[in-house]
C-alpha cells in the first residue's frame, strides 16, 4: 500500500481530477457501467487494484488503512468512479462491517478483521432477513445459543446480496426469547466454511443469481465472534443506517437512466416528438429537483450535521423516479421492449434490464411504504 | 342486443373455454409454462396439434368454409382463458391465419399438423401492415411451419423454407421474430386485412386482460396469507386502496374488451372499430404493467425472484404489452382518429 | 294529471323520441346546462310542469302518481333530459323518500306524504350527516325520545343538500342507547316549520348556500311520523342505497366535460397540440371504457339482475375521472383558470367551475376512500 | 460556496421576514384576508404602504440605487413567508417593479405611498414580454398608481391614467387585469428584463411553496384532530401515504426554489437561468394543485365549505398556479431548451 496524500486538504477540484485520474489510469479489463452486481471472480480485479493503492475503503480512519474521505470527499469519489462507470465492488465489509467494527468491535476483532477487509482476503455477505419477515428485521428467528466458549447457532437467512460470493457473513441473531422483540438480538460474525452453513441461490426476475439464502445447522462460532455485547446486535445494526441513506438517495441513477433513455428514443424516432419530450423534460425536472434535495444533504453531511429520519424522502423519490424513467423507457421501446437481450448488444439501449433493475429498490433498504409508515409518524407527526 | 343472441354467444365460449381445458387447465399449468422457457421456440408444438384437434384454429373461418364462423367475443374469452394460464403457444395468430384464409386455410394448419402464424407489422412502433419484402415482431415464427403474410399487394401462404427468420428471445422465453421474404407468385386479395389486424388487437388485449386477471389473483392470495408486522399485509389499507386501483381497471378492461368485441360482432363502422381496437389495446397494455409493477411490489423481496410464478406473468407482460402498438403509439392512433371523428 | 301511455311497452327508440320531444316542448324558461344546483324558486316551473303531466316520479308504480318505468326505460329518460340540459329539480321525495315510503310506509303515510311529493306541495331534505361524522352514517348523536304520542327531537344535522329549499326533512335519530350503533336508530319525518327547528346555510367553495344545518330544539312530531319501525331506521335507510349507485356512475358528468374541455382548449389554442391531444384521447378512452362498464350495470338493472357492492367501481372511477378531466381544464385555461367569472359569460368555458364542482363527486355518497376500504374487504376478500 | 456567505443571506433573509412580520404575522391574518376579498381590488392599500414602509420594495434595488440589493435566496424567504400568510397585497409585483426600474423607482412607490405593479406577459399562455400595447395578467392592477410596463421597445413607467384597466374578478377574491396603453414617450432601455421575468417566476414559485406548505400544516393539523370510526382520521394508513407524497412534493421544491435562487444569486448563464426559473416554477405549480386536491378530499365535506379556511389556499391557488405559465406552457419551455442545451 502506497502512502497517501492528505485527500481533504486537497481543493475539491484538485481531489476531483485525481479520482477521475485513478479510475481512468487504473480500472482493469473487466465491464463498465454494467445494470446488474459484477460477481467477486469480475470484480475482484478492480477490489484488489483499489487495495493496492489504498482505496478500497474511502471512509475508513488512515490510521486503520482507509482514505478518512470527508463525507463532501467521498462524494466526489463516487461520482467519479460511477461517471467513468467502474463496477460496484462487492462492498459490504468496506461499508458495512468496517464502520460497524471501528464503532462497536474489540480491539481483538479490529486487528483480526480490518486488515482482511482491506486486502480482499475476507469477502462479507449480510445475514439480516429472514424468509417471511421482510422488511421486519426485528422479527429474528435465527437463533444463537452459548455453548461453554462458542455459539450455536440455529436459523435461515435470505436475501443475502451475492452471498455466495462471501467467505464470511455478519448475522442478526436472537440469544434471548424472553424480552421484546429487539432487545433480544445479538450480532455475530460467521465464517461460511463453518461446519454446518449451506446457501441456496435465489435468481433474480433478471434470472441472474444475485442473492442467496445461508442455513445455519449446528454452525458453531467462537464466543468473541460477537460485535456490540450479548442482546445489543439491534443497537448496533440499526446505528449503521445513517450516512447510506442519503447515498442512497443520489440523484446518479436516475440521470445515468435519462441518458439511456434519450438514446433509446432516438432509436425508436421518438426523440423529436412533442409528447415524448413532454414526458421527458418533466422526468429530466424531477431529476434535477432531487439533485437539489440531496443537495440540501451533503451539504449536512459536509458540515457534520445530523442526518434525520426525513432523509427517506430522498430514498422514496429517487426510487420510484427511476421506476418512472424505466416506465417511459418500456413504452417508448415499442416491440423491443420484450426482448431478453440487450438490442444491438448494447445494455444501455435495453429497457427491459432498466425496468427489472429498478424493481428492488423500492423493496429492499426499507420498502416504501415501511418509510412512507415511518415518515408519517416521525416528520409528519400523525397518529398511530 | 335481444337475450336470445346473448344466451348465445355465451354458450358457445363456454363451449370453447371447456374444450380449451384440455391445453390451458383450470388451476393453470405454470410448472409446464416454465419449464418451455428458453427451449427452442418457446412452446410445444403439440400443444398447437391439440389446439387444432380442438378445433380452436376454425373459430374465425367462417362456416361456408369450413369453419366455426364463432365471434369475437368468443374468441376474447378464449383468449382470456389462455393469458390466465400463461398459454405459450401461438393459438391466436394461428386463428388470426385462419381468419386471414378463411377457405385457402391449408387443412393441416387447421388440424393443427403443421403450425402456422400470421405476420403483417411493417415497422418498428407502426401499426401498418401495407408493407412487403419484411415483417416484424411476428409471434411463435420459430416453430411454425407457415406463414399467412399480409401486404398491400393481398394475402401470401409462405412455407417455412419461403422465409428467413431474424429471431429474438423474449423475456418470457419465448421468440419474437423479423421476417424476410421474397414477393410469393401467388397472393390472395385480402379485403379483411384492417380487420383482422382489429380483430387481433382486440383478442390480445383479452389475453392480456387473462394474464392481468390471474396475476392479481394471486398477488390477492399473497396479501392474503404473508405476515408482517404479526398482521397479514392485505390488512394494510394502503396495500388494499392500491388493489382496489388494479381491479377497477381490470373491470374495465375487461367491459371495455367485451362491449367492443360485441360491436365489432354486430358490425361496426370502420371509425368505431379502429377507437375501439386502439382504446381497448391502451387500457390492456396498461392494466398488464399496473398489475405487473403493484405485483412484484406487493410480494415484496419474492416479488423480484425468478422462483415465484409471479415473476411469469411479469415477465409475459412485459414480452407482450406494447405488441399491436405500445401505448403511445395508440394514443397517437387515437389522437389521429379524433380529427376522422371530426370530420365524419 | 294527464292519462299516461304504457311507456314500457313502447320500443326503446320511440320512448327516447317521446322524452326528447317532451323536454324540448314543455321546459320552462330557466336555466340549461347548470353546473351547479338550482334552487326551488328558481326550479319550481320545471318541477312543476313535470308533476302536471305526471312525470315527475319516473320510478313510482303507476297507482302511486309515477310512470312505473323500468331501469331501461328510465335510463333513457335522465340520458334525454341530460342531453337537452335540463336542469335538476329538488328530487329528494320523488327519489329518496317516495320509494321508501312505498316500501316501509304504512297505507297513512303513503296517503298523507305521496302526493303532496308528487304535486310539489312538500318539498323535502335529507337528514343523514351529523357534524363530526362523517362517512360514519350510523354514527347518529341527534336524539328522539318518545314522551306521549309524540317524538321529541333534540340534535343537528349537516350537510342537508338545498335544505333552506325544504319545507320537510326526513333524518334518522337515536331512539336507543343502549345497543350497538346501527341499532338504536329511527327514521322520523319532521315539518321544517315545527316550532325548534332552525337552519342555517353553508356556503360551498364557489361560495353558493348549496347546504345547510338544521338544529333541532325540543322539536315534537307525532308518533306516527316514523318509517319502518322504530329502532329499525337503519335497514329502511340502507335498503335506499341500491339503484342510486348505477346512475351515480353513469359517464354523463365525464363526457358532457369532455365536451367543455374541448371547447377551452380550441379557445386556448391547444386543440392541435399533440401534447394536448396525447391526454385528451387518454381521457376520452377512459370515458369511453367508464361507459361500456356502465352499460353492464345497466343490462343487469335491464334484466332485473341484483347490483352487487363492486358497483362502487363505477362511483370511483367517475369520480376521479371527472375530476381528472377538470385538472386538464385548469392546465388548459392557463390564466384564466383563476377567473371567478366565466370567460365570455360562458358557463361552459370556465374551467374553474368544472374543477371546484367535481370536489364533492369524491367525498360525498360514500367517500372514494370509505367505498375502497369496502371494495377491498367485499369484493377482493383482503382481509381486515 | 464559502460558509461566510450562507450566513449572510439567510440572516438577511431572517431580518427581512422578521421585519415583514407587521404586515404577515406568523399566526397567519386570515380573517384579515378573508374580509379582502370581493372588496374592490381585493387588497388593502395600507398594507402596501407598511410594506413600502418596511422597505420591502428596495429589496431588489441595487444598493448604489439606494435599494438593499439583496438576493433571490432572501426574496423567495420571504416570498414564502407571504405565501403562506396568503398575503393579497401585490408586494412581490412592486418589487419586481424595482428590480426593473432601479434608479428609476419613485420616492413614493419605495415607501409604498403610490402602489406600483409591473406588466410584462403579451398573450394568453406566453411567456414572452417584447410586445407592447396590451399586457395581460397584471397583478394588483386595480388599485395600483403606477405601472412599470417591459416590451421589446425598453422600460416605460405609466400613471393609473395612461393605462386602461379591463379588471377579472379571480378565485381568491382580487382581480387580474389585461391593461392597454398608447406607446409612452419616455422609455428606459431594461436589459434586465428577461432576468426580472425569471426571478419573478422564482419569488413566484416561493410564494406558492408558502401556501402549500401551511396548506399542507392546516390539513395535518385537520387529521391529527379529526376522528372517524373512532380513530383519528391521520391514522389511517391510505391518507398518511398521501401525506407524505404531499411533503416529499414540497421539500422538493423548496430544494428546488431555493438552490435555483442560490444560482441566479452566484451568476447563473443564460440557459441555466430559464430552465430554473420554468423547472422551479413546474414543481411549485404542481404542487400547490397536488395540495389543493388533497386538502379539499382530506378536509371531507368540510373541505368543500368557503367558511373552512383552508379554502383560501385552495381558491388562491387556483388563481395563481398559471401565472408566469401553467404546467404545460412550462414543459413546452422546458422542452424548448432541450435543443438550446444540446446546441450548447
Amino acid at each position: 500500500m502506497k502512502d497517501l496524500p492528505d485527500f481533504n486538504a486537497m481543493s475539491d477540484a484538485d481531489f476531483r481530477t485525481l479520482a477521475r485520474d485513478f479510475v481512468e489510469t487504473n480500472y482493469p479489463d473487466i465491464p463498465r457501467y454494467s445494470l446488474s452486481r459484477l460477481h467477486w471472480e469480475d470484480v475482484k480485479p478492480w477490489y484488489l487494484v483499489l487495495s493496492e493503492h489504498g482505496w478500497i475503503c474511502p471512509t475508513w480512519p488512515r490510521q486503520h488503512g482507509g482514505m478518512g474521505l470527508t463525507a463532501g470527499k467521498h462524494l466526489i469519489l463516487i461520482e467519479e468512479f460511477e461517471r467513468f462507470g467502474a463496477a460496484r465492488v462487492n462492498d459490504i465489509g468496506p461499508v458495512m462491517l468496517g464502520p460497524l467494527l471501528l464503532k462497536y468491535g474489540t480491539e481483538a476483532q479490529k486487528a483480526e478483521f480490518l486488515p482482511k477487509i482491506l486486502s480482499g482476503e475476507h469477502v462479507w455477505a449480510q445475514g439480516y432477513s429472514e424468509p417471511g419477515a421482510g422488511s421486519d428485521l426485528a422479527a429474528v428467528r435465527c437463533e444463537a445459543v452459548l455453548d461453554g466458549d462458542e455459539w450455536v447457532i440455529n436459523g435461515q437467512k435470505t436475501w443475502c446480496t451475492l452471498g455466495m460470493d462471501a467467505n464470511w457473513i455478519f448475522i442478526l441473531a436472537r440469544t434471548d426469547k424472553t424480552v421484546k422483540k429487539q432487545a433480544g438480538i445479538s450480532f455475530l460474525l460467521v465464517p461460511m466454511d463453518a461446519p454446518g452453513v449451506t446457501t441456496r441461490n435465489i435468481e433474480n426476475l433478471e434470472r441472474e443469481a444475485e442473492f442467496c439464502e445461508v442455513f445455519f445447522d449446528d454452525v458453531r462460532v467462537p464466543a468473541d465472534y460477537i460485535v456490540g455485547g450479548v442482546n445489543e446486535g439491534w443497537t448496533a445494526a440499526k446505528a449503521l443506517l445513517g450516512h447510506e441513506r442519503v447515498f442512497i438517495g443520489a440523484p446518479r441513477l436516475s440521470s445515468a437512466a435519462m441518458t439511456r433513455l434519450k438514446r433509446i428514443a432516438l432509436r425508436a424516432g421518438a426523440w423529436h416528438d412533442p409528447v415524448f419530450r413532454d414526458r421527458y423534460v418533466a422526468l429530466q425536472s424531477d431529476v434535477a429537483d432531487l439533485g437539489d434535495l440531496f443537495e440540501t444533504y451533503v451539504d449536512m453531511l459536509r458540515d457534520g450535521r445530523p442526518i434525520g429520519a426525513d432523509v427517506a424522502m430522498l430514498k422514496i423519490f429517487q426510487s420510484e423516479l427511476y421506476q418512472r424513467i424505466s416506465e417511459l423507457m418500456m413504452e417508448v421501446a415499442g416491440e423491443d421492449a420484450g426482448l431478453a437481450q440487450p438490442p444491438e448488444a448494447d445494455r444501455q439501449l435495453h429497457a427491459a434490464a432498466t425496468w427489472l433493475s429498478a424493481r428492488p429498490t423500492t423493496i429492499f433498504g426499507g420498502s416504501t411504504e415501511i418509510m412512507r409508515n415511518m415518515l408519517a409518524k416521525a416528520i409528519l407527526d400523525l397518529p398511530s | 342486443m335481444a337475450d336470445g343472441l346473448v344466451e348465445e354467444w355465451v354458450e358457445n365460449a363456454r363451449m370453447i373455454v371447456e374444450s380449451a381445458r384440455a391445453i390451458v387447465p383450470a388451476d393453470g399449468a405454470l410448472d409446464r409454462v416454465r419449464k418451455a422457457r428458453f427451449d427452442g421456440p418457446g412452446y410445444d408444438r403439440a400443444v398447437m396439434a391439440e389446439a387444432g384437434e380442438l378445433g380452436l384454429f376454425l373459430m374465425r373461418v367462417g362456416e361456408e368454409a369450413g369453419g366455426l364462423g364463432l365471434g369475437m367475443r368468443e374468441t376474447c374469452e378464449l383468449a382470456r382463458v389462455l393469458g390466465r394460464g400463461l398459454l405459450p403457444e401461438p393459438v391466436l395468430p394461428a386463428i388470426m391465419a385462419g381468419a386471414l384464409l378463411q377457405e385457402h386455410m391449408p387443412e393441416a394448419a387447421m388440424k393443427g399438423d403443421q403450425v402456422i402464424t400470421w405476420a403483417w407489422q411493417d415497422a418498428p412502433g407502426a401499426l401498418t401492415w401495407q408493407g412487403a419484402g419484411r415483417k416484424l415482431a411476428v409471434q411463435g415464427a420459430t416453430g411454425a411451419d407457415l406463414f399467412a403474410v399480409v401486404s398491400g399487394d393481398g394475402l401470401a401462404l409462405l412455407p417455412r423454407d419461403a422465409v428467413t427468420l431474424n429471431a429474438a428471445e423474449t423475456l418470457d422465453g419465448g421468440q419474437l421474430c423479423s421476417i424476410s421474404y421474397a414477393a410469393p407468385d401467388a397472393q390472395h386479395p385480402c379485403p379483411a386485412a384492417q380487420s383482422v389486424l382489429e380483430d387481433a388487437t382486440l383478442a390480445h388485449s383479452a389475453y392480456l386482460l387473462g394474464l392481468s386477471e390471474r396475476a392479481l389473483e394471486i398477488t390477492l392470495d399473497y396479501l392474503r396469507v404473508r405476515k408482517q408486522f404479526d398482521r397479514p399485509i392485505g390488512s394494510f389499507q394502503s396495500l388494499q386502496h392500491r388493489a382496489t386501483e388494479i381491479k377497477v381497471s381490470l373491470e374495465l378492461s375487461r367491459a371495455a374488451i367485451f362491449a367492443t368485441a360485441r360491436r365489432f360482432d354486430t358490425g361496426a363502422d370502420a371509425l368505431t372499430r379502429a377507437r375501439g381496437a386502439a382504446r381497448v389495446k391502451l387500457r390492456a397494455a396498461e392494466l398488464a404493467m399496473h398489475v405487473s409493477r403493484e405485483a412484484i411490489q406487493m410480494h415484496g423481496a419474492m416479488g423480484i425472484t425468478d422462483e415465484a410464478d409471479i415473476g411469469l406473468f411479469v415477465r409475459k407482460a412485459m414480452a407482450e404489452a406494447n405488441l399491436f402498438g405500445a401505448p403511445r403509439v395508440l394514443r397517437a392512433r387515437l389522437a389521429e382518429l379524433l380529427d376522422e371523428g371530426e370530420a365524419a
